[in-house]
């Protein structure tokens, strides 16, 4: 269970995610999708109830463990508006002790190399969420959480999302994608669940 | 909510941070100046005013209109009540300041009482308007039958 | 990756931020330049006073100007990159004490430019070396107490005026040693105890930042 | 792993989740009263100081208010630190009704050193090192309540209040020895030059504010927490955050 304030936001949630396959999440507004998700990524806990991540028990200090295997694509991508793209991929490079060598490659390979020395708050949505991508290609998470995966973005970006999640599990890791669009969604994960009112509910 | 870990193997966690090799000698360093700050009798040094010798002496330093601190005590017999405030002499036991004060002094001020009072030469004679009273740290009981009348 | 080679790159990417907007040097100080201004109109044409409250205006003006160096868009870091700083695995530490030592190198340039202009305005010459000393120890005690209260009111929605009263009361010791340093000048007294003062104050905060990083952190 | 020991109250804490004040604490309000009177009859009853005469009774108000302000803050920096240790919520809410006593007597200070300094030095204020500070000491302290009421969760408002109430004490501790370094009028420690009458009397009446400290501080965390109770007992089956949300109805608004 969790509550923020007074609100209880996540009811009775069990889940658990194999390591090499996908889940997708849907739900409405407001539906505790992305409580669950800053739940998985060590950055919320529970309030009552158990929560394994990596291995690693997050209940307790030993989360922080875990959490340089784990990237989070939220609402707010958390990087600096006024460095360039490739500014700021460096920066998450050098953080994690890679090479920046990285950088341009995965620059390249969401389709941003011409665009690496645009600074961030001159960049679309869409331009933010690959560059985000690309984050996730320097990083090569063993866990991946994707906030609203598919919102406001065109079939190109929207199917490099999909390809980034088949490139995690492929890699033997695991992902939650929380989309709305269920046809989309259901092609890409192994499994598909829907959260209402803070219960999870297997669909498919 | 139970994630699995896969077959891959658990990562190991990092090696966390030891501030130790920080925090001990800091802590360590900020008592040492912080008990010199506190017993180191650095007190003496920090209370800003000169003394009337020291006021006679440099005067040049502190020309007409330039504010300074001085601190004396009053000479008995000195006291002289004015229209706008009250003259006296200020001493540290050697050298004597005439002070002209242009408010009223505050309601324990009398005769060989320490003062403090701020303003600026104007030739010879030291024109304040601030003055504060050095109220010693001893409360006596007052002897019998000699009760000190004060209007609150 | 050590933890100063992390604070570095961060304090070096906070650093490049502020080149690149010059919030700070570019809008902040300019700000600070016409407050001085004003105050001397608002005092009117009393050319000793003002020579003599020019040191005590600067402070004053460094002091509350920091708040809003501190709080500089730039400085505080949202919610968000504190996440994502988190799941890079960096240390909570690594980022306040970043924090801090990038707003105390940015806040050590305002004071710098400040200084000339105070100098100008109110027609004084700080007549001691002590400056110093007491520039940089008082902007590094800024940037430390800053960085502290941002942590604790990250997020909030009155984050800008709670922090300027957690901020302004908790800098005073510095004020009062800076100021004091040039009275004691003044009446040729030594400067040593204010120095301890200022160098004592930066050291609690400096454990302060290290120390309560964790518990900053923990969930 | 539970974590239940964060939300649910401590049930050694002086109240029965009803919101009613236990014996205890009920107790203690007797003794402070017995205390401040015997403190009221001892300070009018012992001679004034020689030279301040009767202004100088206020000292059994001052002295005391002064001592229970910083006795309070320390209290607040302690539980904080032990709240940071062991998450109970009884520390929090200690931290949190000690800093509301503390500044309520602060202001007392305040108010009573002003009143003394009036016909002691002249003015009501000065620029004294002893009267900033404890004027510092009353904004920062006032900024730690305010953070509290900014911090809508609990256990986010714990962690954040009892970060500022550690800092807050340490610039307490620097800003309260200033009476010693800066420019000051205000006395010393005046332990050893104090009369042995005044001195008893001063010591009785610094028992007395002590215990009404106490009596003040724990009826305040047992209401501090009943709120928390009574938050916990409405959580309790009711709606979960996404309920707020319902199904649009653009209809009925057109139609009327």
């Amino acid at each position: 269970m969790l509550q923020l304030g007074n609100t209880p936001v996540l009811a009775d949630v069990t889940l658990a995610v194999d390591m090499g396959t996908a889940i997708g999440l849907t739900g409405a507004n407001g539906s505790g999708k992305s409580s669950l998700l800053r739940c998985l990524a060590t950055l919320q806990r529970p309030t009552v109830g158990t929560l394994s991540v990596l291995g690693f028990d997050a209940m307790t200090a030993e989360r922080r463990g875990a959490r340089r295997y784990i990237t989070l694509i939220g609402h707010d991508a958390g990087l600096y508006p006024s460095l360039t793209l490739r500014e700021n991929l460096d920066l998450v490079a050098d953080m994690l002790g890679r090479s920046r060598d990285h950088t341009l490659q995965a620059l390249e390979a969401v389709g941003l190399r011409g665009a690496a020395a645009r600074p961030l708050e001159a960049a679309s949505k869409g331009m933010v969420r690959r560059l985000e991508l690309a984050r996730v290609l320097i990083q090569q998470p063993r866990l991946l959480l994707l906030d609203e995966a598919h919102a406001g973005l065109d079939t190109a970006s929207s199917d490099l999302v999909d390809q980034v999640v088949a490139r995690v599990t492929a890699d033997g890791g695991a992902a939650v994608v929380v989309s709305h669009e269920i046809d989309r969604l259901q092609s890409a994960v192994d499994n598909l669940y829907k959260l209402e009112a803070g219960i999870l509910e297997r669909l498919v | 909510m139970t994630e699995q870990p896969g077959e891959t193997g658990t990562p190991l966690p990092p090696a966390r941070t030891n501030y130790r090799a920080f925090l001990i000698p800091a802590v360590g360093l900020l008592i040492i100046i912080g008990g010199f700050l506190l017993f180191g009798n650095l007190n003496s040094n920090l209370v800003y005013y000169l003394t009337t010798s020291d006021a006679v002496e440099n005067q040049s330093d502190f020309p007409d209109g330039r504010r300074f601190r001085l601190a004396g005590e009053v000479v008995p017999g000195s006291i002289e009540n004015l229209p706008s405030g009250t003259a006296f002499t200020a001493s540290d036991g050697t050298t004597a300041v005439a002070v002209r004060h242009q408010s009223d002094p505050p309601q324990l001020f009398q005769e060989g009482i320490e003062v403090v009072v701020e303003g600026t030469w104007v030739g010879d004679v030291f024109v304040s308007d601030v003055m504060l009273v050095k109220h010693d740290e001893e409360y006596r009981a007052p002897e019998e039958g000699n009760y000190q009348e004060e209007s609150p | 990756m050590t933890f100063w080679r992390q604070v570095r790159t961060v304090i070096a990417n906070n650093l490049r931020v502020e080149r690149r907007t010059l919030e700070v040097v570019g809008v902040t100080f300019p700000f600070a330049v016409a407050t001085l201004i004003a105050f001397g109109l608002a005092v009117g044409i009393d050319a000793a006073l003002l020579e003599r409250i020019g040191p005590a205006l600067y402070w004053v003006v460094v002091l509350i100007f920091s708040v809003l160096i501190i709080l500089r868009s730039s400085g505080t870091g949202s919610a968000a990159q504190r996440d994502l700083m988190k799941l890079l695995a960096v240390d909570p530490a690594v980022t306040t004490v970043a924090a801090g030592l990038s707003a105390a190198l940015i806040m050590l340039v305002f004071e710098i430019l400040l200084l000339p202009v105070t100098m100008l305005l109110f027609n004084w010459t700080p007549g001691t070396w002590s400056w110093v000393v007491t520039l940089p120890m008082v902007a590094l005690g800024l940037g430390l107490l800053g960085s502290l209260v941002n942590t604790v009111t990250t997020s909030l929605s009155s984050r800008t005026s709670l922090a300027a009263i957690l901020i302004v009361p908790g800098s005073i010791p510095l004020l009062v040693a800076a100021t004091n340093s040039l009275e004691a000048t003044t009446y040729g007294q030594g400067i040593l105890p204010w120095l301890l003062l200022l160098l004592a104050v930066n050291l609690g905060l400096g454990i302060a930042v290290v120390a309560l990083a964790g518990p900053i952190d923990d969930l | 792993m539970t974590t239940d020991s964060e939300t649910s109250t401590d049930p050694q804490a002086g109240h029965d989740g009803s919101g009613r004040t236990s014996t205890p604490v009920r107790k203690l309000d007797g003794i402070a009263v017995a205390g401040i009177v015997l403190a009221i009859v001892v300070a009018m009853t012992v001679p004034a100081d020689k030279l301040q005469g009767d202004v100088q009774r206020l000292m059994y108000v001052h002295v005391p208010s002064a001592w229970v302000a910083f006795l309070a803050f320390g209290v607040t920096a302690l539980s904080s630190i032990a709240w940071l240790r062991t998450h109970k919520v009884t520390w929090d809410t200690t931290a949190a009704a000690s800093a509301f006593v503390g500044v309520f007597f602060t202001g007392t200070a305040l108010a009573s050193g002003m009143i003394w300094g009036k016909p002691t030095w002249g003015v009501f204020w000065t620029w004294d090192a002893r009267l900033v500070s404890t004027a510092l000491l009353f904004v920062i302290y006032l900024g730690y309540l305010a953070l509290r009421r900014a911090t809508p969760d609990p256990i986010d408002r714990a962690r954040r209040s009892a970060i500022m109430g550690i800092i807050a004490a340490l610039q307490v501790a620097v800003v309260y020895k200033s009476v010693d370094w800066w420019v000051t009028l205000h006395q010393q420690s005046s332990r050893n030059s104090i009369d042995p009458a005044l001195r008893l009397s001063l010591w009785v009446s610094v028992l007395a504010f002590t215990i009404v400290y106490i009596g003040l501080t724990s009826r305040r965390r047992a209401l501090l927490e009943a709120e928390e109770s009574l938050r916990l007992r409405g959580l309790r089956g009711s709606a979960v955050a996404g309920d707020a949300i319902s199904k649009p109805n653009l209809e009925a608004r057109s139609d009327g």
